[in-house]
Order: C-alpha cells, then structure tokens, then sequence
C-alpha cells in the first residue's frame, strides 16, 4: 500500500508534515471543564509533537464520559467503543489480529474498577501492549453522580452520602499484577501528563496510566477527594519527568544517582528525577510502599510508579509475526491440499 | 425408567436364527476414568474397517472418575448412524450399574460380564457370557498397576470372537490408537485382547444373534467427531484469532484446534506462529476479543456452550449493531443453566437467534454431520465477513464430542470471501467512503481495517447510534435508516445462507423438518415410516436461520409436516413460526424429545404414527 | 426530517380564532444541564393546578450538559396524555437548534423566542413573540452568577400571561418545588416569572390560538414518573432487599426508592434498616445478589435496562431453573447495544421472554400507568414468591422517567402473599418435603428457607440437573419431569397473571393490541378512528406474558386485530404469533414505530388507515 | 420456632448431641485423592467439634469440581450451587437477606481467579462475612485440566504446555484489598487447615482461605507446582496455630513475643506462634512482602496471613438488625395507608 500524501501543511506542523488539527477529534460534548477534555488535549499534544501517523493507531473505550473522549481526539485514527468495561477485550482482540496498531485504550473508573475489573486486572496480567488511560473521577459521570469503587473511603456525594468502602487502586492492582509501565497523575497537570503519555506511547507493554479527572457536575465539592480543589492541595508528585523522543539527542549527562535514564522500546528515553521521596520505579514492593504510604498521609501520589521495559509482552508470548495476522494471504492461513490429505489419513 | 428388582423373565426362546448380521448395538458400560475409551475405540476401528457402517456415542457424566459411563457402538449396514436406542449386545463392566442395564436390555440381548458380578441369575431370557477378567488379566499384564487399564483390552477380544471380527483388523486399530511412540502400550493390550479371544473361543457357544461380515462400505471414509471437524474447517477458513474459554461439550473443538494450528500453521520458514490463540477469562472476554479481532480484520471465532453463551448476549448485540464480523460455535448441551452438561440437546435456537437485547436477529448454521461441520464452518467464516456479523454454528454434544463415520474432507475450492472491505488504492480512488452506507443495496458497507495505510481509512466504531458515515447520532432518521439497513442486511441473507438439504418420496403427503443432529434419526425415520408403514415422508432439512423460502415452499407442498425439536418448547417450530403464514403454521406438527440422548428414529416414527392415527 | 433551509412560507392565514383551549402541546427547546427543568416543571404544575389533565415528556441527550433537550409539555381536555408529535406553542431558548425547530412547527404555531436569535424572520407562517431575556434578568437577579438558572423562569411568565396560567397557580407550583427549605430561590424565582409576566403583558398583543381555562379534572391527581411509582410500589410490597448498577433510565428507579427507605423503611424505635440497598459492580453481580436474597426469603429486585438485562441472562436462568423469586425491572431505551440511552423502546421482548440458554420462558409484567407502575409492582413481588420465579416489570423510559398524571394511590388492600414456604412448625408436622415435588398440581412446590431452625429444612439448590427432592441427578426422566414441571408452572401462572384491560365498542370489527405505554397512543388512536373515520374499534392491553385466554379470544371476535409495537421487529406481535392458533394468526396487523419518541396516536391511527384501506 | 430434638445420640457427639455423621454430606464423585475431599473432610471435623447446628449455615458456590464439594460435608446445611465464579454475588445477598446464616462459601480457582476475579475483588472489598475457601489446584479440573490464573509461571501442564504468565494470588489480593482474615493452607495439612477453619468460623467478617488442593487427576505430576509433591517439598509454615474454643479455657499463658493471641467475635481465641519468620499477621504490608518474598525463593507460604477483627462487615455498614431482613413482618416492612397519603400529598 502507498503512502498517500498527507494534506498540505497549512500551518505549522510536526515531523510527519501534519499539523495539529490532524490530531483532533470532534468537538467535545463532556461538561466544559470536566478533567476528561485535558487529557484530550495532552493525547493530542502528545501525538502531535511526536508525529505519530495517526491511522495507524487504534483507541479503544467503554462507556462513560471518559469512554466517549476518544471520539474527542486524533479523529483520523480508528476507533472502538465497544460496551461497559470490556475495553480490555476488545483491545486485546484487535492487537492479536494486528500487532503493528498503537493501542490506546481509555477507561473511565467505572468500567476498569467497577464492571471491569476482571477484564481490567487480566490484561494486566497479560502485558497487552496498550496504552491504557483511566480517566478517575471517582463517580460514574454519565449516569449522573453515583461513587464508582475508586472513590475514596470516606468521601461524600453531592448529595452528601459518605462512600464507606475502601477504593481500588488501579495503579496498585496494575503493577501489582504485570503492567510494565505505570504512573499517575492528574489532569490539570499538563506537563506531567505530557511526559508520562509518550513515555506509554514509545512504551512496549502494558501501560497503565490513572489520571485524576474531577468531574465537575458530579464530584468537584468540597467533600470530594477527586475535585481540582483537592486535587491541589494533596497532589504529590513522585519525581520529575523528562520525556527525550529517539530522534533528539539526551542533551546533559546527569550525575549518578541524580536521575535516572530509562531508554525505551524505540530509542527513546525517560529521564526520571527523584522528588524527595527515595523511590526506585523498577521495584513494584517499593512502588506498593510508597502508595500505601501516601494513602495514610492523604497524600495521591502522582509521576511514574514503576517501569519495566524487559518484560515479554503478551504478543511476545504468543509468537505472533512482525505483520498483521489479520491480513496475511490465503496461502499463508489456508494449509495445502496435502495437509488436509495428511490429516484424513490419520482418520481413516 | 427400568426397576431394579428381579422380575420372573421368559425362558430365553428368540429365534436364535433370526441373526442381527451388520446391524445392532453394542454397548460397553463401565466407569469413567478408567482408560476404557481406548478399548472401545479400537472395538469400533476394528469393525469400521471391516467395511460396515458405525458410529461411537460415549455417555458419561459431569464428573471426572469413578461414576457410571456407556460407550455405545452401533452398526448398520444401511448406515445409519445415529443413536438407537435398544442395545443388542452389552459388555458390563462396572458393578454398579450393571444390575440395571441388564434388566433394561429387550430379550434376546446379549451380555459380556464380569464373571464375579453374578449377572447370569438375574434374566434368563438373555445370552449370558461371564468373564473371569481378574484372572485373565494377570498372566499378560505382569505389572499389577497397569491392569486396571489392559484388563478393558480382554473384552475386545471377547467380542471380537463373539461377533466374529476379524482380530487383525483389531490388530490394526490397536497399534493405530496408541501410535508409534507407543508400541509397548500396544503389543501389551494386544496380549490382553488375544487372551480374551482365546478365551472365549474355548469357554463359549455362541448362541446370540450379533454378527459381522466384512461389507464395502467405508472405504476412504475418516472416523472423527464434530468439534475436531470444526477445528478444522477453521483452520482450513483461514482462522487467526481464536479466543474461547473451557466448557463441555465445546472445549476441545479448541483443543484439537490448537494440535492442529501448532503442527500446521507455524511458519515452517520463520518459526512464527500464523494465528494466536488464548485462553480468555471468561465468556465475555472471549467474544469481546473475538469481536476486537474480527473488527481488526481477523478471522476470529470463539467456540461455547449455552451459559457461555448467556454471556456472551452482551457483546453479541454490539457485534450485530456495529456490523462486526465473528464466528461463534456453540456446541449445545442440556439447559437451562448449567443443567446436565454432558448431555445433548438443541435447546439454544430460540435464545440465540434473538440474542441480547433490543432489535436484533443472528444467522445460525446448522451443520448436521462430520462433512458439514467441516465445510460449513469455512462457509461460517467466509458468510461472517460477507455479512460483517456475528455467524453462529450449531452444534451440540452429539455432533461434537461422539465418533462420526465421514467421508473424507474435501479441501475448499472457492477462495475465501474476504467480504467488502476497502484498501488504500481503493481510499485514493474514492476519495473516502460512507462505512454504513449501503452502495449495493444488500445492507453490507463497505468498511476498511484498521492499519490500512491510509488517512482516510479511519472510521468511529460504537454501540451506540451512529449514522451511515458511523458517526454519533440521536436522530431518529439516523436510527430508523440504519435499523432498516440491518434488517435489510438480514433479508439478504436470507437469500445466501447455506440451502436446505431435501429428500423426496414419491407420492408423500407429509413431511419432516430436522435440523443438525437429528438428520440421521430423522432420515432413518422416514425408511421406517416407508418401510414399516408404508407412509412415504418428504424431508427437509434447512442448514441455516433465516430460512430460506425452501421452507416455506415444502410446507405448503404437505398437508402435514412435523417438527423434530430436540428441546421440551420445540424451538425449531417456534422459530419457523415467526416466519412463516398462517397457512403454513397451522400444517405444523411437533415431535419432541428433550431427554439428553442424542434422539433416535423410533422416537420420531412412533410419535409420528401416534400423531397419524388421530 | 425537516431541512434547515429557509424556504419560503405561506403567509400567515390560519383561523387565529379556532381557539386551543386546553388542547395543545407546548414544548420548551434548551439545552440540558442549563437548569431549565424547574422552570418547566412549574409550568406543567401550574397548567395542572387549574385542573387540566398534562404530561410533560423530557427528550434529552446522552450527555450531561450542553446539548439540545427538548420538554414538552401536552394539555388535554380530553385527558390524553400521550404524546402529540405536532407542536402549536414553541419556547425556543437553544441557539442551536432554534432555526431546525422554527422550521419544523406547522403553520399557525407560536414562538416565544430569545430576542437576539431573530427566529422572527425565519417564517411568516407562525406567531412570534420575542423576549430579551437577558435585559429582563439583570433587575431581578442581581446576583450575576445565578442569572442563567433563573432565566428560565422568565419564560414561565411570559408563558402563563400569553396561556392565560393564573399566576397564583405558578406561584404555587413554584413554591412546591422548590419547598420551604429554597424559600429565597423560590422568592428570586418568583421574581424572574413575575418579570417575564409583566413584559408580555406590555409587550404582545396575543394572536396565537393555546389557552387554558380553568377545568376541574385534575382534583385528586397527582403527577409522578414512573421510576418513582415503580420504586413506591416496590416499598409498599416489602421489598427488603434490592441490587442495582447504575444505568439510564432505570437509575433513578433505585435512587428514588433510596429516599422513599431512608424516609419509611428505618425502624424509628431501634434506628435499624429494614432493608438492605447495595450499588453492586455490575449486573452479574446485581441479579446474583438479587437471587441470592430470593433464595433466602427476601423479597428481593433489581432495576436496569437493555444491556444490564443481557449481562443478567446466565442468572436468570439459574432462577428459572432452581426456582428462586426476584422482581426484575425493565426501563428500556432504545437498543441494540447501547443504542440511544435516552430514547424510549419496547425492544426487549422477545429477547427476554427467552432470555437464557436452554428451555426457558420468563412472565413479564406490562404496567400501563402510574398506577399500575404502582400496583402491579405489588402484584410482581406477590407473584414472584406465589411462583418461585423471576419475575420481568417491563416499563419503558417514556413511563420511567416522563411525568404523568394520575390518580392516588391505592393502599394494597391483600396481605404480602408470601407463597409456599414451609416453617419449622409444617416440617415437624409433615416430618419432610421434596422441594421440587408438586404436591399441589400448580407446578409450584414447597421451599423453606435457610435459616429456618429446622434439621428437616435444609435441601441443596442448583442449576444442573435435580430431581423432585432437589437431589443432583442426571437421570433422562428426572431431567424432563422437572422441565415438564417447569412448563406446566409456566401454564398455572397463565391464569394468574393479571388480566388484560379492554375497551369495547359497538359493532367494532377491527381491534388493537397494545402493552405498556403504547396504552395512551393506542386509547387517543382508537378515539380518532372513530371520531374522524366512523371507525369503531375494540381495544385489549395484555397486562403480561404469558398472555391469558382472553387474547385469543379477542382475536378470534374481530376482522383484523392491529397489534402496536415499539420497536422494529414487532416483538409484541412476534410473541403473539409464538401462543396463537394459525387462524387467529392471520388476522394480525403490525403497526410499528421504533424511531425513540414515545410513540403517538396519530401515527397508530395514519397506520391503521392506511392498511385498511388496503 | 421451637428446635426439634435431635436424633437420639448412636455414638459419640458433640456439644450440641449431634454425631459427626449429621456433618457429611452425599458421598464425594471427585476423584480417589483429590485435595477437595480433604478439605470437604476438614469441614466435617471443623463444624462438628466446634458444635455448629449445621441448619444455620448456609453453603454457596460456583462451579466446578470444588464448587461441587459442599454436596459432600453438611448434607445438613442449607446450600446454593450456583453459576460459575459468581458464588460471591449469591453469598451477599443471601446474607443480607439473613444476616444471622453462617455463610460458607467454596470457590475453585476458576471460580475465584478468572471468571469470577471481579466479584471476587469486589465481595472481599466489602468484608461481607463470609467464610470463603478456594479449593485451588492451578486447574480447571471439571474440564479437564487446563491451566488457571491461579498456575504458576513455568508450572506445566500434564501435556508438557508450558504456563506463561503470572499468577494472581488470591491471599494477597483479599488482604489488599479488604477481608479481614486471610489464610493459606495445603489440602494434606491437616492440624493447620482445622484451625484455620475453626478461627474462620468464629470470625466475623471476610476469611479468605486458600487452600493448595492437588488435582490428582490433572495437576499432581513432575512439573506441577500444586501437586502433592511440591507441596510436600515447597510448603513452608508462617505460623504455629490454636484455635482454643469460647467453651474452653486458655490454659496456658503466654511469654510475651513468643506468641500473639488474637480474640474472636465468638469469644474463641486463635493463637499464632511465629515459625523462623518475624511476621506480624496484623499487618497487610508485612504480609504482601512475606508472600513476595516466599514466591522469590518458590516457597509456598501457608498460616495466617493477616487478621483484623476490629473492621465492620458489609452487613454493619448496611446498618441491618439482628434478625434477617427476609422474614420481617409484614408491619415492618409495608409502610401505612398514612405513609401513602403523606406521599400522596407530595405529588399533588
Ligand atoms: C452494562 C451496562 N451497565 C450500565 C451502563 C450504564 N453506564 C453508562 S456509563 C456508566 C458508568 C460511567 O462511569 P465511569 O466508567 O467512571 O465513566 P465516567 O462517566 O465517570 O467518565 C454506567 C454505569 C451501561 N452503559 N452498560
Ligand atoms: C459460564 C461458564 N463457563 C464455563 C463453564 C465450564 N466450567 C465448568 S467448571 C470450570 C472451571 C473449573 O475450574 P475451577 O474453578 O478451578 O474448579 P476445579 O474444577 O479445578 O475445582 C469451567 C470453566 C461453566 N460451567 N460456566
Ligand atoms: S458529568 Fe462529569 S465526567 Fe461527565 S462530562 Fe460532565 S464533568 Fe465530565
Ligand atoms: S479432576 Fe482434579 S479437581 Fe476434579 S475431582 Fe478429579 S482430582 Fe479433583
Ligand atoms: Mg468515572
Ligand atoms: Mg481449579
């Protein structure tokens, strides 16, 4: 197949000669200020600045608010919204048949904690390569208000109902239980975000990404533990994050044990600097600690967890080739005359 | 049902004479998980390849070891292959049910027994062959271990003297089940089996009816069960994407599919694997990953039974809105619910067809023998992507997991149909198109797989209402416009599914209707209906829902047509009358079993005949 | 649909004097989360105050805020409070959609509009009233941040002055909504109304023909949706334990239900609930924890909708097939899939009807109306324990989440009917039990539940095979004398499922067939068949399925029987043609709209009229 | 209700003069050896020495061959057999139905670690009180023996497939995320799945005990890691346990250190004594590590993991009475003609 060529750059544009719009979707229908509409934005920045072609990557979704966000941005890549929190299967499926796709998944906290949590949670144990974006408001935003199973044990619904079980911790469970990239972070912090999404974009493997996206028609009062307001006063960050794409050099060489350079997939590197916290993002126990820590303190912790850029991925295990499955010819997936001759034989 | 106690019997007085030559029953009951599988098999290797018609039905439980098990081999120089009911010739080996099965068996039956199990005294109207198994096992299988396993061996060579097959086709057989790499295994249960035929050679007189004598019919032709038929057939659809979770009876249609895919769908140059294959969590991660693939472009399939199914209703109602292609089998067993799992039955047509909520209606193929089942899977595969929607095959436990004299597979000849779907040089020339649109006129769009290398390649797939450029929308136009394609959609297909099958009769006024696994009763049954009533029957056998108007044609063309339903609502009927006029209802007649044995002709006949004489 | 284009429109000649009164349908175009409910609120409120029968129809998007929602609101003399597609009183507030909803009013229509949108050119055929809402807030509300809320109240005024709404009457209303605790926001409303009032009065010379004059049909009445009837009928059958996931329309079912136990259902001596309300993760786990509480003797429910139903099928029949009660609520939306969440189906019928793999066939309740939302929601919980079953409550989102007229309640006047429960005391008396033994003939046997401080109580329930003493079996006659007892309990709830409601008239020939909330289209229908047609027609609602005798009769006595459907495929019909004889068969009709909107009576009756004329 | 007299005492009995027969349950179809029939064995001894009147209890499972097991022990018991991997769902509403039930429920792997993961997750983050033993054999034996969530990595199966991914770890996974006590134990260890048991029972809140239980049939060969053999080799005991009876006395003091004496609802005692490691069982944290740190070293960590007996259960947050909700009278449940016309009133 030829490329065809790409629009005429009428702008300014990135390294594939598209520009911005090329990454945008439809305009949104979420609430205006609602945290799901930033991470919009830092998917499209994202895959801009790092001149991903965007048809060659497939977003996945559930239902919810956050699940309809993928319509919302890179409206030249394909796309599935599939049913309530079975975003996992349906992403799986697709990168079985065709493993050249960039996947990108988004959950919202209801399909991934809630109704998918078993499909969530045996994805992680899988590796699939995916880019998995929970959008964590706390509460099923589109079905109006009520607490999802990430809601903070003791936060209170609009309607001032306290929520008295403990919440799921997306990020616990996924580097708990395999994903090989996982971070936090929070909406309404862009350059955090930004780093941790091209990081799980040149990620091979699972990454797990649970950002903090108040919904503010439902969960933004006092009261909440997902509301900017919060959000603000008890955000921590972790460490500091430098995302340097393959094709710009690592500029300044850091000392030892200032930072820490992870080189990934493809060429690319993430420099990590430690922010207080003595913290080592290859240890899931450490990881586990710290956000144990941190609940007790009230403190959400945010940056990246853990990363494991050696671990095979779900592909990887099932010897899949470089090319899609999918579209292999007839000669290739229709075994010979012989074949079925040889196998009649043994029947008879 | 039987009773257990001793009633006075008649003196053993059949007509000895009157021999059952090429055409009885024999059943072997012994326990499950006591390695007899492999007696029988061989037991049934060995007359198939002395040229007469068998089939092989294994009944056990829903349990692993140690609870009562009937392998049933029956052979018939007419060959009819399906289930028959009365049993001509037992071998019982399991104490616990033996006292049972023998006051069940019609006079005149023979019975295989061993010896310290007493049976003898208990009718005299049957021919009694008692076996000292312990003793005759220990002298060929020195290692007391293994005899539980040999001993089952004695008993093939017991009958294979009674009946008069020939010991080197069970030679044959043998060294066939066990393979090369088992040669001692095999030359040991051949000790075992000689034993049993010297045995009986000197212990008894033969004075039962069973008999063979070599015939010509099963030259060339395979022995094989349904689920490895479909495992093939997929494979040789061209199948890549294969996500299913274990449940009987469907679990090894993907096991044996996995033998074959590793032996013969791994790059021999690259190492690489052609497909993937995985074990899912669940139901609704199976179809949900089937359904991602098929949406990817894969050939993907799951295989199921009915609370796997229930499962999946879900996913399967996105899989219809959102024109995504899949194949799912479901092998049937008994419901509701987990119901008996290693029964058979064909009771999830009417769920099935309606399944998930909402307006929606699937196509379902009814494969009814080994040949189907492997030629209408790739027909499945090649209808799901033509029609870009989730095709189920019918199966059930019969079909699936029994042993089934076939003609040998006939390798596809049609290349596959990879259904309407865009590339980039097609995207350059047209400049985009609408994936929802119907431009043919048959409801199909056109759609184009992700990776396509190409800006206008993209498309927004949802479950929720979307216009024919597959774009969100509540407009109700939008909706009805898009509704009315997808029943449209369905009608096309009506005109496409697989045709049914008929066999006519001379001067028949009345008909039959069967479908999958109730061909071979229902067929048989019409010999009987000829032959002993001298009622010729038409049949009809329809391959696929929707009916294609084959159906509807046949009916009008009977005064009376009856309906084998193997389920207690007669889902077959109910199903046909949805589509079919009052006219044509109201010549329906239902026959109905719903017992868990696969259905037998003389179910079907004498509830015909019953129906008749009113 | 209707186009945006400007076209070129009759001058305005309609018969402004061919007055409305108490005849109209008047609709308010928004944008949702703007917080215009209130103010609609208050008007239907206070049309209803001066005792005229309306309905007030929310049609909002599947999102949150900022997009297009319409409510309309229909006045009826006649007490139709079905929907009216026409519309003749516009209050066009949504730039959005103004123009496409200017375009589409029939000629001689009104419109309130907001000043700057200049719909005043749009068309000469219409009755424009411009108001400058934003110069008429600022006076009243000071307070800039809340002025787009009360905004809307502005149009209430302006509303009731050119209705003729007596303003004491919107002064109530308004003082109901907002209750004494919002005295203030109530006062600053009040203000804005007052405001809209007096600018009308100054500003139009009313030329429209929508008036209300004071009536006295609404004495008594209240107005409530049908999630909240259903969710006060559901408290007033003792439900003590319910298990829900959150989905549209059936959330507020459970959430209104919350507040009515919060208020009720807590013991005021001990503090103590008495009851148990859990958001389960999903439907899996919602119907489980529904059927395990009915196992154990609570009268348990779930609410949900398409896709929750689909989720819930594997369960479901576990509860057929063991015998365990639960009351399961049906809001539908429109499917397949996730369809249009908030548009309103009667899709789910046949899928569940059947829902669940294997033999299965649910009873299904119809409520009509609020007060059979109410009643029969009694009545469903009644049953379910009488016939030790799920039980289906079918509404739809037009009954759930629409408000509708109705009269009181009534109190239950019949004890809770608990059903066949044997306690410690029968067990002792009758030293045992067989479960599933049908001591009665109903098909319906004893249970016990666990707890009961009994050795003799205890018996296993499951969903594989069992017999008559809840014993695991796998025996064919055990097997199908449970699936005939199933069946035949299936025929006993036939005759007790509440009865249909028919509405007969002299010398009909034809008839109509409708359920649920079709009721209200299909009444208006049958009275203008014959007030416009001089065509008699006989009406029959079936209020469940299985349908009783009284069906086919009604049938059997008509020409041609017209059987109404919300959805595609005609379900109803379909479900019908599955129980009926061929000749009752043949005289059925489909009428049909499946496009989202409550369907209404113009569309049955153009339907109708045009078959006939056929 | 008056309680009938027990049947006249034929041999020995226990508190409540029953015989240990009134305990069993129909005769076992698993097959000769199988772990569950141990444990089925264990719940015999368990509930007949402790004196429970079995018609209280009320058994819950799934499906497969150790969800078919409570057919086996308490014939006299109450039991739901229900679908698969859903036994939580039908446990929960049964119990809030009646809260006064003693709620036993048996899982298999399957039930709990793949299918049923999500309810699972989700009835341990609820702490409803429930006795939950997962019979866990890395397989789906009622199928045949293929591998299950629960497998280890590199275990085989008996045709030589290789597992390769990780398994989930019911006992970390409960104690993470919300029961209160956790367990793991091996089917052949007699004395120390009889006080696990036995402290189960006297708990009030979510026990989670998984047992080891080989399947003879489909995991106990060279390769396995949930065979009898590798148990035999690899199982390494936290703990010492006794579990001392409300009805007996704690006859011996304790050396502060040596032991830890934990206090159950019922007045029964459970009493650990530390085996080599230095483990505190109050702790979640200590306990992940400890099973992370076994699994390193392919140790099979089996004792008391955690125990809390101070959380509210599910049934406490629900704010329920005493007696079941099920069988309340009619006057307590169906409000008065007044209730309806005071709502009446609203509506008018
Ligand atoms: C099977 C099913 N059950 C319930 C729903 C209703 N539903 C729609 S979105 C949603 C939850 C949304 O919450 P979340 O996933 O957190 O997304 P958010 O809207 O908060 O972004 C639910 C329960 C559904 N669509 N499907
Ligand atoms: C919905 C559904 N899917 C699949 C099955 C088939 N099935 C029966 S038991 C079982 C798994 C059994 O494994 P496990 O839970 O570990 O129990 P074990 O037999 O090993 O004790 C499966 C998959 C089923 N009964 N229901
Ligand atoms: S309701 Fe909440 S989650 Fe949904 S769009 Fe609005 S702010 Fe976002
Ligand atoms: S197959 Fe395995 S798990 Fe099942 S009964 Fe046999 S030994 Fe036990
Ligand atoms: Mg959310
Ligand atoms: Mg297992």
């Amino acid at each position: 197949m030829s490329t065809p060529a790409a629009p005429p750059p009428p702008r300014k544009t990135n390294r594939i000669g598209l520009d911005v719009l090329s990454y945008k979707g439809s305009k949104t229908t979420l609430c205006a200020g609602c945290g799901h509409n930033s991470i919009s934005e830092r998917v499209i920045e994202c895959f801009y600045e790092l001149g991903v072609e965007p048809w060659h990557v497939a977003k996945f979704s559930g239902i919810g608010c956050s699940s309809k966000s993928p319509a919302y941005f890179l409206g030249m890549a394909h796309a599935f919204n599939g049913v309530h929190g079975r975003m996992p299967a349906l992403a799986t499926g697709a990168l079985l048949a065709n493993s050249t796709l960039l996947g990108l998944g988004v959950a919202g906290d209801g399909d991934a904690a809630s109704i998918g949590l078993g499909q969530f949670m045996h994805m992680v144990r899988r590796n699939v390569p995916l880019i998995c974006i929970i959008e964590d408001n706390g509460v099923y935003g589109l079905t109006k208000g009520q607490f999802s199973a990430t809601a903070d044990l003791g936060s209170t619904q609009k309607g001032g109902a306290v929520n008295d079980l403990p919440p799921f911790d997306c990020c616990a469970l996924a580097l708990e239980w395999g994903a090989t990239f996982v971070a936090r972070s929070f909406s309404g912090d862009k350059k955090q975000l930004q780093a941790i999404l091209k990081t799980a974009i040149s990620h091979r493997g699972l990454s797990v990404i649970d950002v903090v996206s108040p919904c503010v028609t439902f969960n933004d009062h006092v009261g909440s533990t997902k509301s900017y307001a919060y959000m603000k006063e008890h955000d921590l960050a972790l460490n500091e994050l430098d995302y340097v794409p393959a094709y710009e050099d690592i500029a300044v060489e850091i000392a030892e044990g200032e930072a820490m350079d992870v080189p990934l997939h493809d060429g690319s590197h993430l420099r990590i600097r430690k922010l207080g916290h003595d913290f080592d993002p290859t240890s899931r126990l450490a990881a586990l600690a710290a956000i144990e820590e941190a609940e007790t303190k009230a403190e959400v912790l945010t940056g990246v967890l853990y990363v494991n850029t050696g671990k095979p991925t779900f592909l990887d295990l099932l010897n899949l080739p470089p090319e899609p499955i999918a579209t292999l010819p007839e000669s290739r997936v229709r075994p010979s005359r012989a074949v079925l001759e040889e196998v009649m034989e043994e029947l008879r | 049902m039987s009773s257990l106690e001793v009633t006075p019997a008649e003196p053993l007085s059949v007509d000895a004479g009157r021999a059952l030559v090429n055409d009885f029953s024999l059943q072997v009951a012994t326990v499950n998980g006591s390695g007899s599988q492999t007696a029988n098999t061989v037991l049934m290797r060995a007359i198939f390849q002395m040229g007469i018609p068998v089939s092989g039905k294994n009944m056990f439980p829903s349990n692993i070891a140690g609870l009562p098990t009937w392998f049933t081999i029956r052979a018939s120089k007419h060959g009819y292959v399906g289930r028959r009911k009365e049993i001509d010739f037992l071998v019982a080996m399991n104490a616990e049910t033996a006292r049972e099965d023998v006051m069940k068996l019609e006079a005149g039956a023979a019975v295989v027994y061993d010896e310290p199990l007493k049976l003898g005294e208990l009718r005299t109207d049957l021919h009694f062959y008692p076996v000292p198994f312990d003793k005759l096992v220990a002298p060929v299988c020195p290692d007391a271990k293994l005899r539980k396993l040999v001993r089952n061996m004695i008993y093939d060579g017991v009958v294979a003297q009674l009946l008069g097959i020939e010991m080197e086709e069970v030679h044959r057989a043998l060294v066939k089940q066990f393979g090369k790499r088992k040669a001692k295994a095999a030359e040991l249960n051949w000790g075992a089996a000689q034993a049993g035929f010297d045995y009986a050679t000197s212990a008894f007189t033969k004075n039962d009816r069973c008999r063979v004598e070599r015939m010509n019919l099963t030259a060339g032709k395979i022995i094989v069960d349904g689920n490895a038929a479909c495992a093939l057939g997929a494979m040789f659809a061209g199948v890549t994407v294969v996500a299913w979770y274990p449940i009987t009876p469907s679990s090894t249609l993907v096991e044996t599919l996995i033998g074959y895919m590793r032996r013969f769908r791994v790059d021999p140059e690259t190492g690489k694997a052609t497909y993937a294959i995985v074990q899912a969590e669940d139901e609704l991660a199976s179809i949900g990953m089937a359904l991602g693939a098929g949406w990817a472009g894969a050939r993907s399939m799951t295989a199921t039974s009915g609370p796997g199914l229930s499962l999946m209703a879900e996913f399967i109602g996105l899989g219809y809105y959102a024109d995504v292609p899949t194949v799912i089998y479901d092998v049937q067993r008994v419901g509701p619910s987990t119901g008996l799992p290693t029964r058979t039955q064909q009771g999830d047509l009417l769920s099935t067809a309606f399944l998930s909520h909402g307006d929606t209606k699937h196509p379902i193929f009814f494969p009814c023998s080994m040949e189907e089942c492997f030629s209408m899977s790739i027909q499945a595969f090649d209808f799901a992507e033509r029609f870009q929607t989730p095709v189920f095959v019918f199966t059930d436990l019969d079909l699936g997991m029994n042993n089934w004299m076939a003609d040998a597979f006939v390798y596809p000849e049609k290349p596959m149909n990879r259904g309407k779907v865009l590339t980039a040089e097609d995207l350059d020339r047209l400049g985009g198109f609408a994936r929802y649109g119907d431009v043919d006129g048959d409801g199909v769009g056109y759609r184009t797989l992700p990776g396509t290398n190409h800006p206008k390649a993209v498309y927004f797939t949802r479950g929720s209402g979307h216009n024919a450029n597959a774009q969100y929308t509540e407009r109700e136009d939008d909706y009805i416009g898009n509704m009315d394609r997808l029943a449209h959609k369905f009608e096309t297909m009506r005109g496409e599914v697989p045709e049914p099958a008929r066999e006519l009769r001379a001067g028949a006024r009345i008909g039959i209707v069967a479908i999958g696994s109730s061909d071979y009763a229902a067929r048989e049954s019409c010999d009987q209906l000829e032959a002993e009533h001298g009622v010729p029957v038409d049949y009809l056998r329809p391959r696929a829902f929707p009916f294609t108007t084959h159906l509807a044609e046949f009916i009008r063309g009977h005064d009376r047509v009856y309906v084998v339903d193997q389920n207690r609502d007669g889902q077959l009927l109910q199903l046909m009358r949805l589509e079919l006029e009052p006219d044509s209802i109201a010549r329906l007649r239902s026959v109905r079993y719903y017992g868990g044995m696969p259905i037998d002709a003389r179910t079907i006949t004498d509830e015909i005949v019953k129906q008749e004489a009113k």
